[in-house]
């Protein structure tokens, strides 16, 4: 039994026990701790590859095994896994109403699936893996029903087109190379012309982009994940849109090569399909993080930040140096630890208060200070500031673009980041800042049980922020399995020649700047004291908790109505658009067959028939 | 193999011997239909054991073909022949007192013998008899419910199937003035030579339009959903299933033997593109489940077609493969649709009502819309790659619509399955037989979903089989008895 | 609009279909079988009408399915009529009518019969006097609606004419032959009793078709 | 076109056998009673019946009955069995179209199809529980979008 099979057998183990014991009272103490133990197992596997089982149906091959990309990636499911359980297992499951056998199953049926699909040997494997996981995430996001059903159902329509999509690309590439394994499919798409390859390009692109949310399929996202129940929103939120990084990675990188891409012209301009694919993340970076400012719910706001992060992990990937990929790939690990941090402490918001409605709260940090300290970290990480791991990625990125010579996409990444800084500025300010309300005046801190894993993804996102080499051993083994240049690292960053940064130094002199800055003031005298919020006064008239001075609705009123005509709402008139046109093609379909006297379709039919075949 | 005309006439006896002997005995009257339909599925079974899935022939009158009809029993063939009496059993009509179930029984058992014959006759017009003695049969079923309605969907039922029978026989007549010949052998042998014109396509294009009534083909099947709306379940299962399919080996053996031509398989893959858009599409608007499931069946036929259009066994294995699921899953569905026959609205609850009714949909569903590893998948993914191979501009798009077709199956019936599992206030629950007919459909998806690569084999042998025009040929007018 | 746009298709169809009718070889078919069958017949047979031989012999199971499809054509109008319940007919037909389809009843049961059993001999057979049977008991059962023929009864006659028919076919079977083989000694060609089981095959289908054409057109009229 | 039309009695036929199909399919297509609509039916079987049987004939040839002369040429007799079948056949169908038929007018009192169709509309949406006129059928689309972007005012 190789190793890929111990962990496959213990996910599947997990799977089956919550299918039996998932109503148990500590079903998600259980489920935390098989995380955990599968975590174990991978951390015990080698990082270069494992394989597992393989079979055959029809003719053809099914094999699964593991090299260092899907080890990476599936270190990250599992982490995520392991700390969302760990939030779900405590005082949030005693306070869950819905059907918990089903979430924990359903929770565990995801991991399992994205293992599998981490683990697929060959594009047949790879598509029953993709489909794997669209269903079980469907699953995950409907069981809350109600609205959620509704996102869900949207979320199915993208998923299945970007499914089917997929399906079509490879059945192509089948009967142009006569197998699915990645070597002939490698093969195949080298020699391959370029209009066909574009076809499949684009083909790919639809399907994985589908579930990475990228432009323009990005429409489900945002409320598909935030309506899931806390754990599994956490996951979805940290890392199920990365499967499809995953993929596009393994096809677009691994399989056809940055190389080629680049050497694959649009035709009749000078853009070239590698700029192609990295305006789209561009965009995906830049008007989701937009839309997300405009959210007033919190959960609904991470999860815009979700598509736009998603879009710089593309980036990154597509610029295919050394620096941009692992960049790309880095982001991965340091976006899961940040939005799980984040959307623990939004969900531990509304475990709380009851809801996450941006315009309803603020002030929660003198109840809530370990929460604000974790909100804190994430916002920093998330918006790329050092010294959180954020920080790391988007500079690698940055950088990257900057050396590559595409200064239009720096500026967009750069827009981007603007974006993200004006959002969690909204977020941290309207949740956490201000004045308290009044109703909230009895709250406590979140619950230990979810407490403890949103500090510790936020420990992480700082320790990795503080020595990403720790992590960028595992980014330059996937580096190297799909065959990119590797970055050379040290425990503290990049040891390239050309751009090299030291998170270490970095970070010890921005403490060590803290530490004058605090020397000096207290040193000067300076002395602080505390200040009850209502300690207070304005235009000569004292405040009470009555009176509303702390203005969150219409945030960023001026900022919106700037851009608010630039791209509001033309997506969501494309998919209307396609909705109402299917709509009125299958009234159509409908009439005909509703219609009483068929006889005059049908020699209209046989006249046509007829004609075809004298003709 | 003489016996092999006994499944055919037996039922056919039986249902005449059936009114006198209701006379005698009520008992008799009403067990002696499944009683038979058991002793043909067992002597077909035993046939086939026999055989060992090797072709055999059966020369009625003992006149050698192809002067004489000749029944010509492949696995494949065999396999749809068990199909019927068995289908039959499983949907045997609730018993009315009275004449009236005598009737129906009598009905029932016309359907089965005819059935049994479409799947083995190997005479052109000896397979029109049993094709219209099935339609007969299957109006009286259809509008045995007794309510206003049902009679009118029969009564359109009658008109198109009419319009589609003479339209058949006047393809028949085509046929007959170029070959001389009713044989499928010796019109294979023939048909090079002098069906290789407008003339031979015409005659193709009648034969389709005719056959393609039953099998739910697009000009055709306009009957079908208020049919199945009106008609009692377990007649629309017996229709969507096994019958659809029968109508569907005539026009494989048609194709495979006689119109073998681009032309032929391109007017296919349109017919059965047009139907599988508009069936689907019609489907996304149905507000009831029993017409979602007709018009999603239509659907379903179209991609058959599609399939059945795609050249060599290959294509043939992929054809077979969606029929072979489709007969498994439409009639287990419309089982479902007995209780859940309402607004689809209206159906909030039923999930929490009975589980199991749910989750068998649920899976069905999930198979329809071919998510691996469920059989489903594999026989869409076989369709795809085919037409992938042909990589024409009609195989492309055909290609396309088909994957975009899923797409909008998916959402339809997961809204369903999303409304099943909502919170409501719909409490009926399914009769234990329905449960069982479902249940069964269920259990043999998934052993065939576990059994997998034997299943494949087991389909590739029949497609390879019945692919083999020289074998049928030679078997057929070499005059084995 | 109506009548143009049906004027136009109507047109149009049979335009195209003339184009395709033009290229039939009319008057000059193949006969693949035909030939065969016209060669072998009197000698395999032994039925001086061999469109009977084809009927009964060659094609018989068509046969049987026609018997079959005529069957549950009845079965259904009576599964479809029979929900109605049958309404009383008061008023019998004048003297005249009655007493003209008394006088036409063994007549018109005597050519039904003549032309079922010389079937095999002349053109006709049992589809033909089927009708002509059938067609005696509706003129009297027209005459007098009250006096109709028993629904057993004819059930019983339909039922046991199809039996028959099988049953033929079925002692063949039995015999070691196919299904349907002739049996009997073939006889003088052109005799009436001649060409083996044909004329109880033709008899069979005769007051089968009888039968079951009375029983329809009785369940139409009620 | 090879149509040579004066002197040929068969093309006649053929054109008589076409015609009788055609009227039948255009009193099909537009017929709006149900009853004509059978009857249109019934009149192009027996066109396709005709074809069936034209399909057979020869030139110089005589009836397939042996009369005890010298046999001469006799003209395709498998047409004519098959004839004999179709026309039983549609006998049948005919016979079960009119039952069909009656039970029609007792259920709803018209047989014509504008009428039936709207009646039957009605009551099929009676019996489902669907309430809504016709024009509800609402496009079951994707779920609206402005609760689901999250984008609440």
């Amino acid at each position: 039994m190789t190793p890929l099979d111990t962990l496959y057998l213990a996910s599947a183990a997990t799977l089956a026990a919550m299918l039996v014991l998932g109503d148990w009272r500590r079903a998600g103490v259980l489920a935390t701790l098989m995380y955990g133990v599968q975590l174990a197992l991978l951390f015990t596997m080698q990082r270069t590859g494992s394989t597992s089982f393989d079979l055959s149906a029809l003719g053809f091959e099914l094999s699964w095994r593991f090299d260092a990309l899907s080890w990476f990636f599936a270190v990250v499911t599992l982490g995520t896994a392991f700390f969302a359980s760990w939030y779900g297992a405590g005082e949030w499951l005693r306070a869950y109403t819905g059907r918990r056998r089903l979430f924990q199953s359903a929770l565990a049926a995801n991991v399992f699936a994205m293992l599998l699909l981490l683990g697929s040997g060959d594009l047949l494997t790879l598509f029953v893996g993709w489909e794997a996981t669209s269903w079980a995430g469907f699953l995950l996001m409907a069981l809350a029903g109600g609205l959620a059903r509704d996102a869900a159902l949207r979320y199915l329509v993208y998923a299945m087109a970007g499914a089917m999509a997929l399906l079509g690309a490879l059945v192509v590439l089948f009967q142009a190379g006569g197998s699915f394994s990645y070597e002939a499919a490698r093969a195949t798409l080298a020699a391959m012309a370029p209009g066909p390859l574009w076809a499949l390009i684009i083909l790919f692109g639809l399907g994985f982009g589908a579930k990475l949310a990228l432009l323009p399929l990005h429409l489900w996202q945002a409320a598909a994940y935030s309506e899931t129940p806390a754990p599994g929103s956490v996951f979805l939120g940290g890392v199920v849109g990365r499967m499809g990084l995953f993929a596009l990675a393994l096809v677009l990188v691994g399989l056809i090569g940055i190389p080629h891409l680049q050497a694959l012209a649009v035709p009749f301009t000078f853009l070239t399909a590698q700029d192609v694919v990295a305006w789209v993340a561009a965009l995906t970076v830049v008007l989701p993080t937009y839309t997300a400012l405009k959210q007033n719910d919190a959960r609904y706001l991470l999860a815009w930040h979700g598509i736009g992060q998603g879009g710089y992990m593309l980036l990154g990937l597509i610029v295919g140096s050394a620096l941009g990929s692992a960049g790309g790939l880095l982001h991965v690990i340091n976006y899961a630890a940040t939005q799980a941090t984040l959307l623990m402490v939004v969900f531990g918001v509304r475990h709380r208060v009851g809801h996450t409605d941006l315009n309803r709260l603020g002030g929660l940090v003198a109840r809530m200070p370990l929460s604000f300290l974790a909100l804190l970290l994430g916002i920093i990480s998330l918006a790329g500031l050092p010294p959180m791991s954020g920080f790391v990625s988007k500079w690698m990125v940055y950088s990257s673009l900057i050396q590559d010579g595409r200064p239009f996409l720096f500026l967009a990444a750069i827009v981007g980041t603007l974006g993200t800084i004006l959002s969690v500025y909204k977020l941290i300010h309207n949740l956490f800042l201000g004045q308290l309300r009044a109703e909230h005046e009895q709250l406590n801190e979140a619950p230990l049980s979810m407490l403890i894993p949103m500090l510790a993804t936020a420990t992480l996102a700082f320790v990795t922020g503080v020595a990403p080499g720790l992590v960028l051993g595992w980014v330059a083994d996937a580096q190297a399995a799909i065959g990119l240049p590797v970055i050379d690292y040290t425990l503290g960053g990049i040891a390239s020649p050309r751009a090299s940064l030291d998170m270490l130094w970095v970070v010890g002199v921005m403490f060590a700047g803290f530490g004058v800055g605090a020397l000096l003031f207290y040193g000067a005298g300076g002395k602080t004291h505390r200040v009850h919020q209502l300690d207070n006064y304005a235009g000569g008239h004292f405040l009470d908790a009555g009176m509303r001075y702390h203005y969150s609705d219409n945030f960023y009123a001026g900022l919106m109505h700037l851009i608010g005509g630039w791209y509001r709402g033309s997506f969501h008139w494309l998919e209307g658009a396609i909705g109402s046109g299917l709509s009125l093609v299958a009234q159509g379909a409908g009439g005909w067959y509703r219609a009483i006297n068929p006889a005059f379709y049908l020699l209209a039919a046989s006249v046509a028939l007829i004609a075809w075949v004298a003709l | 193999m003489n016996a092999l005309v006994l499944p055919v006439v037996l039922p056919l006896l039986t249902a005449f011997l059936l009114q006198p002997a209701g006379r005698l005995s009520a008992a008799l009257a009403r067990w002696a239909g499944p009683a038979v339909l058991l002793v043909c599925a067992g002597l077909l079974v035993q046939i086939a054991l026999l055989t060992g899935g090797e072709p055999v022939t059966a020369a009625i009158g003992g006149f050698a073909p192809p002067v004489g009809i000749v029944f010509y029993a492949d696995a494949l063939a065999l396999l749809m022949a068990i199909a019927v009496p068995v289908s039959a059993l499983l949907l045997w009509p609730r018993a009315e007192a009275g004449e009236a179930g005598v009737r129906q029984s009598a009905l029932m058992l016309l359907l089965v013998g005819s059935g049994t014959g479409m799947a083995l006759s190997g005479d052109l017009f000896n397979l029109y008899v049993f094709y219209e003695l099935l339609t007969v049969a299957s109006f009286g079923l259809a509008s045995a419910t007794g309510t206003g309605r049902a009679y009118v969907a029969t009564v359109r039922y009658v008109l198109v199937s009419g319009f589609g029978s003479l339209i058949a026989l006047a393809g028949i007549a085509l046929l007959y003035a170029q070959t001389g010949s009713l044989n499928l052998a010796q019109l294979a042998d023939l048909a090079p030579e002098r069906l290789a014109n407008p003339l031979g396509l015409a005659a193709f294009a009648c034969l389709l339009i005719g056959f393609g009534v039953k099998a739910e083909l697009f000009p055709v099947n306009n009957w079908v959903p208020d049919l199945y709306a009106c008609a009692g379940k377990p007649i629309s299962a017996l229709l969507a299933g096994v019958v659809s399919k029968l109508a569907v080996l005539v026009l494989l053996r048609l194709t495979v033997l006689v119109f073998d031509s681009p032309e032929a398989r391109e007017m296919l893959m349109v017919l059965g593109l047009a139907g599988l858009v508009t069936g689907e599409l019609a489907a996304w608007r149905a507000r009831d489940l029993p017409r979602l499931l007709a018009y999603s069946s239509i659907g379903q036929l179209g991609l058959l077609f599609v399939a059945l259009s795609l050249p060599g066994p290959a294509g043939l294995a992929a054809a077979l493969a969606v029929a072979l699921h489709h007969l498994l899953v439409k009639p287990a569905l419309f089982m479902l649709a007995e209780r859940w026959h309402g607004s689809l609205d209206k159906l909030a609850g039923a999930g929490r009502a009975s589980p199991l009714a749910a989750g068998l949909f649920t899976l069905f569903a999930l198979s329809l819309v071919g998510v691996p590893p469920l059989p489903g998948f594999w026989a869409k993914l076989l369709v795809l790659l085919e037409l992938a191979r042909g990589a024409g501009p009609f195989d492309l798009t055909a290609l396309a619509l088909v994957l975009a077709v899923t797409v909008v199956e998916a959402h339809y019936l997961f809204r369903l399955v999303g409304i099943l599992y909502s919170p409501g206030e719909f409490r009926d629950r399914h009769s234990p037989r329905a449960l069982a007919v479902a249940g069964l459909g269920g259990a043999v998806l998934v052993a065939a979903m576990l059994t997998l690569p034997a299943v494949s084999d087991a389909l590739a042998g029949l497609a390879s089989q019945a692919a083999d025009t020289a074998a049928y040929r030679t078997l057929t007018l070499g005059g084995g008895l | 609009m109506h009548r143009i746009a049906t004027l136009l298709f109507a047109l149009g169809l049979g335009v195209l279909l003339l184009g395709l009718a033009a290229q039939l070889p009319l008057g000059a078919t193949p006969m693949a079988i035909g030939n065969e069958i016209l060669a072998r017949a009197p000698g395999e047979i032994g039925a001086a009408n061999i469109v009977t031989s084809v009927v009964l012999a060659y094609r018989g199971i068509d046969t049987l399915g026609e018997l079959a499809i005529l069957f549950a054509a009845a079965t259904a109008a009576g599964l479809v009529l029979g929900h109605a319940g049958s309404r009383s007919r008061n008023g019998e037909a004048g003297f005249i009518l009655r007493t003209g389809s008394d006088l036409l009843f063994p007549l018109l049961l005597t050519v039904g019969f003549y032309i079922v059993l010389h079937g095999h001999l002349t053109p006709g057979g049992g589809f033909q006097g089927g009708v002509v049977l059938a067609a005696a008991f509706f003129a009297s059962f027209l005459a007098r609606p009250s006096h109709r023929p028993g629904h057993g009864v004819i059930s019983l006659i339909e039922g046991l004419a199809g039996a028959a028919f099988i049953g033929i076919g079925l002692a063949a079977l039995a015999g070691g032959g196919a299904f349907l083989q002739p049996l009997l000694d073939r006889g003088m060609l052109g005799e009436l009793v001649s060409a083996g089981s044909l004329p109880l095959l033709y008899l069979a289908v005769g007051l089968k078709v009888g039968a079951e054409l009375a029983g329809l057109l009785a369940q139409l009229a009620e | 076109m090879d149509m040579t039309f004066a002197p040929d009695p068969l093309a006649l036929l053929v054109i008589g056998a076409l015609g009788l199909i055609v009227v039948g399919a255009a009193g099909l297509a537009f017929g709006r009673h149900l009853f004509r609509l059978v009857l249109a039916l019934g009149l192009a079987e027996a066109g396709a019946n005709l074809l069936l049987v034209i399909a057979g004939y020869r030139w110089d040839a005589v009836a397939p009955i042996l009369t005890g002369s010298a046999p001469a040429a006799m003209v395709d007799p498998v047409p004519q069995a098959l004839v004999l079948t179709a026309i039983v056949i549609g006998v049948g169908v005919q016979a079960l179209a009119v039952a069909l038929l009656v039970r029609v007018k007792l259920a709803y009192g018209t047989l014509d199809l504008a009428e039936l169709k709207a009646l039957v509309e009605r009551d099929i949406r009676a019996a489902a529980g669907i309430g809504e006129p016709d024009s509800a059928q609402a496009p079951a689309t994707l779920p609206g979008p402005a609760g689901l972007i999250g984008e609440r005012p």
